[in-house]
């Protein structure tokens, strides 16, 4: 079936991954268990992932660098049709939310495992997404339309009521953006995100958006197939980030009731509707105090966080997205969807939470993966394995089920207590000060949680100045010995080798 | 062997015994070290209480990370305690030198030659990882050298600025 | 509560562990998760093994052999008291099923975690188990009494049918046992099995017992408070065995119908409440073909298989058993308990499939879990540690769950196949040929099928003779390669410390 | 380099041309090998294909263990397979010794010297991790060495039993 708006399935038997990492892993095991044959693609940073040896195949692509590899659109294809993949599941990032990359693929008769390019193209341009959305009932931040002068935005922002965010239409990253709380500082701010903007993007439009204060990040994942049947599975909280990157997801929230889980579904729903959407889709809210609800953006693709929604229903997402794909009908209804137990993501990044949060790279020399009950983790790296600046920090997903939030999170405590990644540095330490946290036990946090009161002091109650100082007095002690025995070895008439397996030994 | 130890403005002198006994500032401790094949990883039992930690070396002092709390240890053996006191030294002169902390690209330079700074001021932006990452001066001082530009491709521990103490030029 | 029969209940919140690998792991999880701190023993082979270092507290108990650590009684209850452990968990095998310890437990007013020392000592002898559970109208396989003299056998072996199976009453693994399918036979088999007895145990007192053919293990799980209440968890499919090992179990089983479970489970509950049974225990069943079901014996403890019954019941079974222990009614009742999706558990055994089984030693040199989507891992060993002949070789719990029979069974072969374990030689690729073959996928197997009619051959179909050739010289073509370095070295002026990390960078 | 090499009695003649390609009868076949960190692990993509195995070094051959199944591979270079054949020997010469394959106790020894024994002839019965271990002869032969008796403790690898070729003595 092939539909105007880009949208082609068919039944497919060998499937192209365009990603690495824990999603490509994802991706191939979900084939895997679908009888899917899969093709892997690998820049020269990742010949030895295990995304490579776990696939059927494997082609190389080019440079470690993004823009040299996994975002070449031409490589990609080539490959599909080298390979004979007939279809290509993009993950998330690099060309997941490219709608000419989409495109592309149905004009290669290759079935592309999500949305129809149209819908990606809506969703992706802000002004577009908010006026699609609103117009089929979803409520959005009060704001203005761009492209008014800075009078007419001055006026507005009077109806709108302070504060406001002043944001650049090309905006991103926080660049082109100011918050302000008095009506006499606007004028300044809207100058100051047109020249940033200009300077940055080259376009000077901006427009005026409510502030949402106390507000949560709540997102509700849809299903939807090429036959006109969509679903939500029940929301997400993921209002625990930093500089805009989740880190800390669960699913139910803590907030979010039957009835406003009811109400935002179907707007949800609505919206996707609104664009002929197909396939796997989040719809991303902002929710404040009063539990007022507005349409933040959509993304067009699979979720990092989509294992805790996959755990509180029970439905295997990634392999729903392949059957969608091949054209076949949802195998349930709204009313088959029950939310039960409590689950909840950690991200592991590569980064220092001692350190400002700064990524660190180097070789993991040893990983232990917390397992027993209650445990999934979904990661892309191993032992050996060596993490290299080119790619994002987050190295695995640790996600933790229970019969209840309280379950979950003690799970999710011990879970990250005995896991063990060593030769770059975790957040691991960030996510135990946090599940310890009174504010996260008792959910009590917003958008502005981590980067406002949250620091990692905070663990500093029950210090162990005692237990660590006699860790580090044993290790300076065995290394002094250590390092007198190799001093001594040159009197000894020993082969080298010999000595090299003794010193080994004595390191055990 | 004696060593004294600093953690968190704690100073504790430990001694010890043979393999499985240790006196701290005074006080026995029954204990049973063991440095783990994976490296870095300990298993201490200290009076049976178990606990695991990564030790890492970091030329100066010990980073010991235990149960999600990161602690840095300073250690001295006896004889290199009494010359640092004999010498007067203090054991904190600072580093003054901002490495790279991993490999990336230059975003921006705040720092400028002769410019007065604290510690924790905003000297270089670093972009790796699709992220930018602000290095901060490790110390007050004055900043004598910028070795990079907007733009630069950096190695990891490449030197990027060198601050100086105002009074002594170190 | 202290009652006649040696049970004692009551709050505790220091538990000692007296057993090792994965199943003292799995105690430390559910201790961990419940607030209880934990205390291991540990003998010279497990210094570092993980219930060691996972524990709060752990304490040395001896040399390696169990007899002179993990067996010595009073050395357990010594560490118990010396801790300030108000409870004690057998786990299973060592203490697990002696009466005696259980007793010595309430005797020191220490919880034992497990049923009253009463319902062990019936339990542990085999004819008052059959007896007992027989006046409770559970339906035993046909056979005589004990103490018969010859005569009065063969006459019973009429009655009886053949075959029969001769066994003595002290014996166990096979010893003084015999098949019997002729009655001209029985004679030589009686005496044979006698004199067999005498040598063996002492005691050359035999019995007759139906012998059941095509016959399925299949084990009932039971959970029961000291308040009187009792319930069945389901079913576990248990016949894939080789010499008496379970090696593969699943919940539910391939041959049991709702009305089948209803009618094994009451008579379970009714079994277990002749004893007056307390805390989680099995009743194993023979099914035959016609789906007539007789019991078999009763574990008075936590089974090793005891995860799959709780990843279709999402009833933590560790968990449960130690709120019984602290005198907790159940949470739920019988109505409560609803089997979902199926489990199936590998055993991963330190042998050598391709060797006769044989048991393998030697250090864990590299471990890699799988992980994902509806993978569980138990396990109790890590890269490092050794595996010594001094313990079961049991070294680790696959478990894969999934919405159907099916799905669970693609997800265990895709863990398989992602499962490394190195150093010692496992039995991973046995469980691969087994998800593989015609018989398990249908169902078609009962205790005998491993041992008469599964063989490692059956795996020959895709062979991979050539890729195997490949992977083999070119293995050896890189150690001649490095061969010749390491000869031409000795012409080189080089320390050997720079010589060794450029060697270990060219192994990289 | 050229290697004869010889599985399930299927014999392949491979040629390494270079790092990545090699000639097998003949075809030419894309390659890339990887041995991995863990000690064993290879990947390997043929023409594509991804592969992954553990492949150990036998003595006298090499050990696959790819996608559940063992393969035994034995592999010459182009001197070593001349010389052989130049030899006329047989590279076949079974094993004559039965070694404890792990530490143990002996629980019978159904072997006696003199005895004649076919490939596969249960030999000694060895306890370790409470199972008892049936070790069977290797080959065909004749007995000439029982070197343990019933209730001794043995090491991993300790010689047992020496099997001889009734013909050759060997």
């Amino acid at each position: 079936m092939k539909r105007e708006d880009g949208l082609l399935t068919k039944r497919f038997d060998k499937l192209l991954i365009a990603n690495r990492g824990e999603i490509a892993m994802r991706i191939l095991r979900a084939c895997h268990e679908l009888g899917i044959k899969t093709v892997a693609v690998y820049s020269d940073a990742d010949r030895n992932a295990p995304h490579v040896r776990y696939a059927d195949e494997a082609y190389h692509i080019g440079a470690p660098p993004a823009r040299e590899s996994y975002l070449v659109i031409e490589k990609i294809l080539d490959i599909a049709k080298r390979s004979g993949a007939e279809a290509i599941h993009p993950g998330y990032g690099f060309l997941a939310e490219r709608a000419v990359f989409a495109q592309a693929c149905v004009d290669n008769d290759i079935v592309f495992v999500g949305p129809p390019a149209r819908a990606i193209d809506i969703m992706g341009d802000k002004q577009e997404a908010r006026q699609t959305v609103k117009a089929a009932g979803v409520p959005i931040v009060p704001g203005t339309e761009p492209g008014l002068n800075d009078e007419e935005m001055i006026a507005a922002a009077a109806e709108i009521g302070f504060p406001v965010l002043v944001k650049a239409v090309a905006g991103g990253g926080g660049k082109g953006m100011r918050p302000v709380h008095r009506a006499e500082d606007l004028p300044d701010a809207i100058a100051g995100a047109r020249r940033e903007a200009l300077s940055a993007f080259g376009d000077d439009v901006v427009y005026l958006e409510k502030m949402i204060t106390e507000a949560r990040h709540i997102e509700i994942q849809l299903l939807a197939d090429a036959h006109g049947n969509a679903v939500y599975l029940g929301e997400r909280e993921c209002s625990l980030q930093r500089r805009h990157q989740k880190l800390i997801e669960e699913a139910p929230s803590f907030v979010v009731d039957e009835d406003l889980r009811q109400r935002m579904g179907a707007v949800a729903v609505a919206a996707a509707k609104a664009v002929n959407y197909v396939n796997a889709g989040t719809i991303e809210f902002l929710v404040d105090k009063d539990k007022n609800f507005y349409f933040l953006e959509m993304n067009t693709r699979l979720q990092v966080e989509h294992p805790v929604t996959e755990l509180v229903t029970g439905i295997d997402i990634a392999q729903e997205m392949l059957r969608v794909a091949r054209g076949r009908k949802l195998r349930f209804s709204q009313e088959d969807i029950q939310i039960k137990g409590w689950a909840i993501e950690c991200r592991i990044n590569a980064e220092d939470p001692y350190n400002n949060y700064l990524p660190s790279t180097g070789t993991i020399t040893t990983m232990r993966l917390p397992t027993g009950p209650g445990v999934r983790v979904d990661t892309g790296v191993f032992p050996g394995y060596e993490i290299t600046p080119y790619y994002d920090s987050m190295i695995s997903k640790l996600i933790c089920y229970g019969e209840t939030r309280g379950e979950a999170v003690l799970r999710m405590r011990r879970a990250l207590e005995e896991y063990r990644i060593m030769g770059v540095k975790t957040n691991i330490p960030f996510h135990q000060i946090m599940v310890e946290s009174h504010r996260f036990l008792t959910g009590q946090f917003d958008t502005s949680f981590v980067e406002t009161r949250f620091s990692m002091e905070e663990g500093e109650g029950e210090s162990h100045d005692l237990e660590a100082a006699i860790f580090a007095a044993l290790a300076a002690h065995r290394q002094g010995q250590q390092a007198s025995q190799i001093v001594a070895r040159g009197a000894r008439d020993t082969s080298n080798w010999k000595w090299y397996s003794r010193w080994e030994r004595l390191r055990k | 062997m004696k060593y004294y130890t600093k953690v968190n403005n704690q100073e504790y002198e430990i001694e010890i015994d043979h393999e499985h006994e240790i006196t701290v500032n005074g006080e026995k401790y029954v204990i049973d070290f063991q440095q783990l094949p994976d490296a870095g990883l300990a298993s201490l039992l200290i009076n049976n209480q178990s606990l695991e930690a990564v030790v890492e070396d970091q030329d100066e002092s010990w980073e010991v990370l235990m149960m999600g709390k990161l602690y840095t240890v300073k250690v001295q053996d006896e004889r290199t305690y009494r010359l640092a006191l004999a010498r007067g030294l203090s054991a904190d002169s600072g580093e003054g030198e901002v490495k790279a902390p991993m490999p990336g690209i230059i975003i921006a330079v705040p720092a400028v030659v002769g410019n007065v700074v604290k510690q924790g001021d905003k000297v270089i932006i670093l972009e790796s990882m699709k992220m930018e990452n602000e290095l901060r001066a490790p110390r007050d001082g004055i900043i004598t050298q910028v070795k990079v530009t907007t733009g630069a491709s950096v190695e990891k521990d490449q030197v990027l600025i060198v601050i100086s103490d105002p009074e002594t030029g170190d």
